[in-house]
C-alpha cells in the first residue's frame, strides 16, 4: 500500500490535571477510509482536534507526507488540505446557512476594490449540495439556529467534502442523521475516497463502520487498544474493543444483540 | 440525481409579504423607531425643527456620533467592545493639534500621521485582548483611563499649561486638504440654491444653511462602505463569524484574530476621523473632547440592534441608531418642554423607539 | 513644608486646570511640598474620602473646596480636630468659618452669576438662556441660580454634555424656537461659551444675542475682542490656588496668617481687557 | 390497553412562515414506549418541544388523563410529570456535571433560613447515576463543557431517569453514545417502562426503536404517516417510512443494505 | 451493578495542588490582584496609606462600591446588566432625603418605603426587558437617564430649586436607627484601644480611627451572603443557569423569569441601601450622586472575574475587585503621582491587576 498521507506520532494532550491522550500513533494512507472507534470519553474527538490544527498536541509529532508539521490554527491545517467535520459542528447559530456554509472560503466575485462575495452563487451551491445529500433546504438565507438537529449536521458535512481535501475527518457524523441521509454520507465517503482522499471516520455505529471503513483503529480511555484492517476483525470483536473491553451491560441479551 | 424534479415550492411555507421580508433585516427595524421619533416631534417641536436648518442642526451631531457608532457597531459585530473611543477623540485630537500648530505640518502629513498612530493603539488594544484573553471591556476600559490621562498631560505640555490647545484655525489656513475635513460641502450650489429663492435665507441674502457639514458626508459614506463589507464581502463574514462563535468561526478557518486586530484598529481610526474633523472645526481641542462618547456609540449600536454579546447587527441599523439618539437629544431643545425634564424625555424617548422597533419586527415577521 | 489641596474639579477641567497651574506655581515659589486632588466627577461622597485620605497623611495644611457643608463638614472638622491648618477656596465662603477653617479664598458662583445677570439686564436683556454643561453639579447649578436671580427671572436653563457639536446644536435649536431669546450666559468659556458663540454667528445673531460665559479661554476673549461675545466672569481662580497653598506654606514656615477673607472675584472681562489675557489665558493662568 | 396518560390532539406549530407542525395527532399510554420516527427536519424535536411545554402550539389542543391542559412553562410540564432529554440536552457548558443534574430540582438540607443546597449529597448521587448509565466521571465538578459528546448526553439521560415522572421524552438520546452506553439507555428504558411510566423515543436508528418500541409512530414533513404497533411492521417497512417513502439513495445496495 | 470496584483513582488525572485547586475558583484570582496592588503601593505610597486608619480610608469608599458591585455581580452571573443602579443612588436619596426631611418620617419607615420603592423599580426595569425581550443594557440605560432626569426634578421641586437636599443629619437626631446606617461602629472599642495606647490617635488624645464605618460592615455581610446564597443554596444555581444559557435552563425547569426579576430587585434595593447610609453620612444628597457607579461597579465585577456574557463570576472575587478599585483609587493619592497622571496610573494598575491574576490564574491550572 501507498505511504500515509498523515501520520500521528504518539500524540500526548493534557488539560490542566486530565491527560485526555496517552500516546496515540495512527496513520491514513490516500484512497482508505480509517475508522476511529472508542468509548465514550476515549478521547476521540481529542485526537482528531489535535489533527486539524485546534489543539496543539501536548506531547509527540504530526507528519505530513512523511515531514513534521506544526499546525498554528485550524486554518493552517486547512491550507495543508485537511478537512474536518467537528462533533460540535463548527456553525455560527445566528448565521444563514449559506453563510456557514462558505465560512472562511468565500466565494468572490469582480476585481480589486469591487471584489465581493459573490453571494447568489454561495445560495445555488449550498442548496445544491444540501439536496445531494438529501436535504431539501427551504432557503439558503435561513438561520442554522433553526435547523433541526440532522438538517445542521448535513450543511458541515457537506461543507467538508465540497471543499475537497487530502484528508477528510469526519467525528460522528450520522449520529444524527435519519436513514436516506446517512446512506447519503456512507455513499459520499465511499465515493471521496475512490478519488484517493484519505478518511477518517469516527463512530458509535459498528455498522455504518463496518460497511465503509478498511482499517479500524480502537481508543479507549487515551490509548490505542491496536488497528486491524477489514476482514480481520469481526463485527462482534470491534464491538467489544469499542465497549473498552469491559463486559457488555447484562441487559443486552435480552435486547436480542440489535444494537 | 437531477435537481430540477425537486425544486418546487416548498408546502411548509407560508406566503411572506415583501415588507415582512424587508423587516426581518436587522437595519430595517431602527428606521420604524426613527420614524416614530419624528412623527412624535411633528407634533411637539416648534416648527423650525424641520426646516431645512433644523434638519442639518440634528444631522450634524448625529453624524459626529454616528461616526464612531458603526466603527462600535461593527466591533460588536465581530464580537469585541471598545471603550477606549470617547478618550481616543481626545487623544487623536491631541496628536493632531500637535502636529499641526506645533510641528506646523501640513494636512497631508498629519492626518495620516494622525490616523496611523492611534490605528496603532487600536492594534495595542486588540493585541492585548487577544494575548491575555481578557474581556476587551476591561482592557479597552484601562485604556479609556490612560488615554484620557495622557491628552490631559500631553495638552498641558503642548501649550505649557492650560488644558485647551488653540490655534488650529490658523495653521491650516489655505491647506488643500481642509476642505475635506472640515466646514462645509457643496456651499456652491447652496449659494445658487438661495439666490433661486428655493431654500430660506438670511436677511443679508446669505443662505440660512451654507452647504452639508462634512462630517455628514463621511458619516454617510462610511455607512454605505461598512455595510457593503458586512453584507457583500468575506470580511464581513468573518466579522459576524468571529462575533458569533469565536471557536467555531476559527475551526471553520476564519483568521479571527486578524479580524479582530483589524476592527479594533478601525474603531480607532474611526474615533481620530471624528478627532480630525472637530478640531478642524473648532479650531481648537481640550482634554474632555469625546467624553462618554463610547457610550453613546455603544448606544447607538444597540438602539440600532446590534447584540452586546456579538454575532448580530448592522451598519444600516447603527446609522439610523445615532440618528435617533441625535434627534432624541437635539429636538428637546425645540419643544416647550421644561429642560429639566430632559434627561426623563430622553431615557423615555429611548425606551419607546426602541420598544416600537422591536414591536414592529415581532408583529412582522410573526415570532411569537 | 507638605500642603495637600483637595477640590471638588477635576484636573481636566479646564477652569480647575488653572487652579491647579496656581497651586505648582506656588509650590514652586514657596519650596512647598504640594499635592492636588480631586474625585473622579462631582461626587462629595468622593471628595470627603479624598479629605479623609489627606488628613490621614498630617499635612502642614490642608487647602478644600466646599461646595456641600453637610457632606464635607465632617471630614473638614476632622481635619481641624487633627491640628491641620485649613483654608477653604471657590466654594463655601459662609460655612468655613464655622468649620473652623482659617480663611476662605474666592468667590461665591452664586453672587458671581447674580452680578452678571445684574449686568446683561441693565445691557438691555429680556428673556436668557442659561447654558449648563453638567447638571447636578452643585456649583455650575448655583451660577444659573445667581444669573437667574439677577437677571430677573425670565431664564431657561439648556442642559447639556460638554460635547462641543452638541452645545452648538442645542444653542441654535434654541435660537431657532425662541426667537425672543437676547442673552446667552455659558457656565464655561471653553466648553459650552465657544460653541455657543460659533452656534450665535451661524444664525447670523451676532449683535442680537449677547453672550457671556463664566471662566475665561483664549478664544473665547477673542470672540470678546471681536464683538462676538459681551463678557467673561473671571474669578481669578489661579489666585485661589496660589494663594491658599501660600498662606499655609507661610504660616508653616514663620506662622503668619491674613486676618480675612480674601475675595477673588467677580471680575467682568469685556471687550478693553480681553486682548490682555488673551495669552494668559491660553497659558492657564486665567 | 389503558387509558393514555398524554394525548396530543392535531398540533400545529409555525415558526413565522414556516410551517413546522401540520396537525400532528399522537399519544402515550402508561407502561408503553412510543417511539417517534422520521426523516431529519419531520418536526420530531419541534413536536415534543410542544409536549413539554417549551412551545406553545399555534393549534390543536394537549390533554392530560382526559383533561386539557395547557403549559406555559417546561416548569409546568415538569410539575405534571412530563421529564424530557432534548435533543440539544439543555446543559449549561459553564456548569458543574452536578449543578446540571439537579438544575432546577436543587436536593436542600436545613431547615429555613439554613436550608441550603446539599452539594455533598448531590455530588453523589450525580457520581452514582452516571455509572450506572457506564461513565466513570473523574469528578461531579468537573464543567459540563469539558465533558465529550457522548459524556454530555449521558449526563442529560440520568438526570430525566433519575427524577422519574409520568411521562418520559427522550430525543435522539442514543445518537452520540457508544455502544455500552447504548444499550444501558435502551436496558433503562425497558426499566422505567415496566414502572408503568409512558416513554416517548426519538431514534434514527431502525435496531434501537425495534429493540425497546412497543408502537412507532413516523412523521413526515410535518404530519403523521400513521402509527403501527410492535409486530405489525417489518424493519425495512419501518426504515422505507423513516426515510420518507422517497425511494433510498441508490448506493445504498452496495454498502450491503448495513445501515 | 456494583460501584465499589470501580471507584479506584483514575489513571487519567494528574496529581493537581491544593494551591491549583483552590486558584481555579474564580474568586481567588481577584485576591492575587489586590496583593499585587497592595505591594505596588507598599513601595510606592507614603506609609501613612497602610495604617489603620489608612486602611479604613481605603476601605470605607471600596465597601460604597462593593454594596453596588457585589449586587451587580449577582445580576451579571444571571445575565443581565443593571446600569440604572447610580442614577437610582441619587434617586433613592431623593426619595429617603424627601421621606425624612419634609415628611419627617422616622427611619424605622423611611428606610422600609425607600427601599421597597426602589425594588419595585427594579422589578419594573425587570419587567421591561423580560416582556419585550430587549436587551437589558438598553432598557437599563433609559432608565439611567429618567431615573437621574426625576432626582433632578424632584429634588428642585423638594427643595424650592436647589439640586442638592439639606438637613437630613438634623433630622434624624436620636434615631435608634441610625447608627446601623451611617457613622462608625464599634466606637466604644475603639476608644478604648485608644486609651490604651494600642491605635494612633491624633494630637488631640482621640482615636484617629473613631471606629469602623458601617458601610464596611454593611459590604462583609453582603459578601457573605450574596457567596452563601450563589454557592450553597438553589438558587444560586439557578442564577448561574439563568446567566449561563436561558434556554436550557427554562428548559431544565429552571424559574428564569423570576429569578431575573428577583435579582433586578436586589441591585435596586442594594442600590437605595447604599444612598441611605450616603445619606446619613453625608448629610445632604445632591442630583449628582451615584453619578458613573454604574459603570465603577461593573468594572469591580469584572475585575473581580465575572464574565459580561453571564454564568460565570462570584461574589467575593467581586468583593476583591471593589477593594483592588477602591484601593487605586484613594492609593494614588497616598502616592507623589501628579493629579496630572492620576487617569494614565489607574488605567495601568487596572490593567496590570487584571493581567496579572488572570496570568496566575492559567500558570497554576496549567491552561494552555
Ligand atoms: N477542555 C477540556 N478540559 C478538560 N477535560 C477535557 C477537555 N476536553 C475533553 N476533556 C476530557 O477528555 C476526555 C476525552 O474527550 P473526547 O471529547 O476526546 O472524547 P470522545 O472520544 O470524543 O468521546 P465521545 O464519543 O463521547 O464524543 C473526556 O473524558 C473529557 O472529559
Ligand atoms: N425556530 C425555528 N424557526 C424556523 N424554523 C424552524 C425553527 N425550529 C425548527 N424549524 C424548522 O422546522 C422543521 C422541523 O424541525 P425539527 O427540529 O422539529 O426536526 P426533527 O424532526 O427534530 O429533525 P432531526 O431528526 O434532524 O432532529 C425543520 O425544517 C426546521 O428547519
Ligand atoms: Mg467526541
Ligand atoms: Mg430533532
Amino acid at each position: 500500500m501507498s505511504e500515509s498521507i498523515l501520520h500521528m506520532d504518539n500524540i500526548e494532550k493534557h488539560f490542566g490535571n486530565v491527560i485526555a491522550l496517552n500516546g496515540v500513533s495512527f496513520d491514513v494512507k490516500p484512497g482508505e477510509c480509517h475508522c476511529l472507534l472508542g468509548d465514550n470519553g476515549a478521547g476521540k474527538s481529542t485526537f482528531i482536534k489535535t489533527m486539524s490544527g485546534v489543539y496543539r498536541p501536548s506531547q509527540g509529532q504530526i507528519y505530513m507526507g512523511g515531514k513534521p508539521v506544526q499546525f498554528g490554527s485550524p486554518r493552517d491545517a486547512m491550507a495543508a488540505g485537511i478537512a474536518c467535520v467537528y462533533q460540535d459542528l463548527a456553525m455560527i447559530p445566528l448565521m444563514s446557512v449559506a453563510r456557514n456554509f462558505f465560512m472562511g472560503r468565500e466565494p468572490t466575485k469582480g476585481k480589486f476594490l469591487w471584489k465581493r462575495f459573490d453571494t447568489e452563487h454561495a445560495d445555488e451551491i449550498t442548496m445544491t449540495e444540501m439536496k445531494k445529500m438529501g436535504i431539501n433546504l427551504r432557503s439558503a438565507d435561513q438561520a442554522v439556529g433553526t435547523l433541526s438537529g440532522g438538517e445542521r449536521q448535513t450543511v458541515a458535512i457537506a461543507r467538508a467534502v465540497y471543499f475537497g481535501a487530502k484528508v477528510l475527518i469526519l467525528d460522528e457524523p450520522t449520529s444524527a442523521l435519519g436513514v436516506r441521509q446517512t446512506s447519503n454520507v456512507l455513499a459520499t465517503i465511499d465515493k471521496v475516497r475512490e478519488q484517493g482522499v484519505g478518511v477518517v471516520f469516527i463512530s458509535h455505529n459498528v455498522r455504518h463502520a463496518l460497511a465503509v471503513g478498511d482499517r479500524f483503529t480502537v481508543l479507549n480511555r487515551g490509548q490505542t487498544l491496536g488497528t486491524a484492517a477489514r476482514g480481520e476483525i469481526t463485527s462482534d470483536e470491534l464491538q467489544d474493543l469499542m465497549a473498552g473491553g469491559q463486559e457488555l451491560a447484562q441487559l443486552e441479551g435480552s435486547l436480542g444483540g440489535t444494537i | 440525481m437531477s435537481l430540477e424534479n425537486d425544486s418546487t415550492v416548498d408546502e411548509r411555507l407560508k406566503e411572506e409579504s415583501r415588507v415582512a421580508r424587508l423587516m426581518k433585516r436587522p437595519e430595517l427595524g431602527a428606521v420604524a423607531g426613527a420614524l416614530l421619533v419624528a412623527i412624535f416631534f411633528m407634533f411637539t417641536a416648534d416648527g423650525s425643527m424641520f426646516t431645512l436648518s433644523g434638519i442639518i442642526n440634528i444631522l450634524s451631531p448625529a453624524a459626529q456620533l454616528g461616526i464612531l457608532a458603526i466603527a462600535a457597531a461593527l466591533l460588536m459585530i465581530g464580537g469585541e467592545f471598545d471603550l477606549s473611543i470617547g478618550s481616543m477623540v481626545a487623544f487623536a485630537g491631541l496628536v493632531f493639534g500637535f502636529c499641526v500648530v506645533n510641528f506646523d505640518l501640513p494636512l497631508i502629513l498629519a492626518i495620516p500621521i494622525t490616523l496611523i498612530f492611534c490605528a496603532g493603539v487600536g492594534a495595542v488594544n486588540g493585541q492585548i485582548v487577544l494575548r491575555t484573553g481578557l474581556p476587551s471591556f476591561i482592557v479597552t476600559l484601562a485604556f479609556l483611563f490612560i488615554l484620557r490621562g495622557l491628552s490631559l498631560v500631553g495638552l498641558k505640555a503642548a501649550t505649557g499649561g492650560s488644558t485647551q490647545l488653540r490655534g488650529v484655525r490658523d495653521a491650516v489656513e489655505g491647506d488643500p486638504l481642509a476642505p475635506f475635513f472640515s466646514g462645509d460641502a457643496f456651499q456652491g450650489f447652496f449659494q445658487w440654491a438661495a439666490s433661486m429663492g428655493w431654500i430660506d435665507t438670511f436677511r443679508s441674502g446669505l443662505p440660512k444653511v451654507p452647504g452639508i457639514p462634512v462630517e455628514i458626508i463621511w458619516f454617510i459614506v462610511l455607512a454605505g462602505v461598512a455595510t457593503y463589507v458586512l453584507l457583500k464581502t468575506p470580511a464581513g463574514n468573518w466579522i459576524f463569524a468571529a462575533g458569533g462563535d469565536k471557536t467555531a468561526a476559527s475551526n471553520s478557518g476564519v483568521p479571527v484574530r486578524k479580524v479582530k486586530i483589524a476592527l479594533f484598529m478601525l474603531t480607532a481610526s474611526c474615533a481620530a476621523l471624528l478627532a480630525i474633523t472637530q478640531v478642524l472645526d473648532a479650531g481648537s481641542t481640550d482634554a474632555r473632547r469625546g467624553f462618554m462618547k463610547e457610550f453613546e456609540a455603544i448606544i447607538a449600536a444597540v438602539i440600532g440592534g446590534c447584540l452586546l454579546t456579538g454575532g448580530y447587527g448592522s451598519a444600516i441599523g447603527a446609522f439610523f441608531g445615532s440618528i435617533i439618539f441625535g434627534m432624541v437629544v437635539i429636538g428637546l431643545t425645540y419643544t416647550n418642554i421644561d429642560q429639566d425634564w430632559f434627561q426623563v424625555f430622553l431615557g423615555s424617548m429611548l425606551l419607546l423607539a426602541v420598544i416600537f422597533n422591536n414591536a414592529i419586527r415581532k408583529r412582522v415577521t410573526g415570532e411569537r | 513644608a507638605n500642603i495637600i489641596v483637595v477640590s471638588h474639579g477635576q484636573a481636566n477641567d479646564p477652569f480647575w486646570s488653572v487652579v491647579k497651574n496656581g497651586v505648582e506655581m506656588a509650590a514652586e515659589h514657596t519650596g512647598a511640598d504640594v499635592d492636588y486632588r480631586a474625585p473622579e466627577t462631582f461626587d462629595m461622597v468622593a471628595m470627603s474620602q479624598l479629605i479623609d485620605a489627606a488628613v490621614n497623611q498630617e499635612p502642614d495644611g490642608l487647602v478644600v473646596s466646599i461646595p456641600d457643608a453637610d457632606a464635607l463638614g465632617p471630614s473638614i472638622r476632622r481635619a481641624v480636630n487633627a491640628g491641620i491648618p485649613v483654608i477653604s477656596i471657590n466654594a463655601g465662603s459662609d460655612v468655613s468659618k464655622s468649620l473652623g477653617a482659617l480663611l476662605h479664598i474666592g468667590q461665591e458662583e452664586y453672587d458671581a452669576g447674580k452680578v452678571a445677570g445684574e449686568k446683561l439686564k441693565a445691557m438691555g436683556g429680556k428673556k436668557g438662556i442659561c447654558v449648563n454643561q453638567e447638571v447636578g453639579n452643585v456649583s455650575l447649578d448655583q451660577r444659573c441660580a445667581g444669573f437667574t436671580e439677577g437677571f430677573g427671572g425670565n431664564v431657561a436653563i439648556l442642559p447639556t454634555t460638554n460635547d462641543p457639536s452638541e452645545i452648538e446644536s442645542k444653542v441654535r435649536a434654541a435660537l431657532d424656537s425662541n426667537p425672543d431669546v437676547d442673552t446667552i450666559m455659558a457656565l464655561g468659556a471653553s466648553t459650552a461659551g465657544e460653541p455657543t458663540v460659533a452656534a450665535v454667528k451661524s444664525l447670523g445673531l451676532s449683535g442680537d444675542v449677547r453672550v457671556a460665559s463664566f471662566d475665561l479661554s483664549a478664544d473665547f476673549l477673542k470672540a470678546i475682542v471681536d464683538g462676538d461675545a459681551t463678557f467673561a466672569i473671571d474669578q481669578q481662580q489661579f489666585l485661589q490656588g496660589y494663594m491658599a497653598v501660600d498662606f499655609l506654606a507661610l504660616n508653616a514656615d514663620y506662622g503668619l496668617m491674613p486676618g480675612g477673607n480674601v475675595p477673588s472675584g467677580p471680575n467682568l472681562i469685556t471687550a478693553e481687557k480681553a486682548a490682555q489675557v488673551i495669552d494668559l489665558s491660553a497659558k492657564g493662568i486665567r
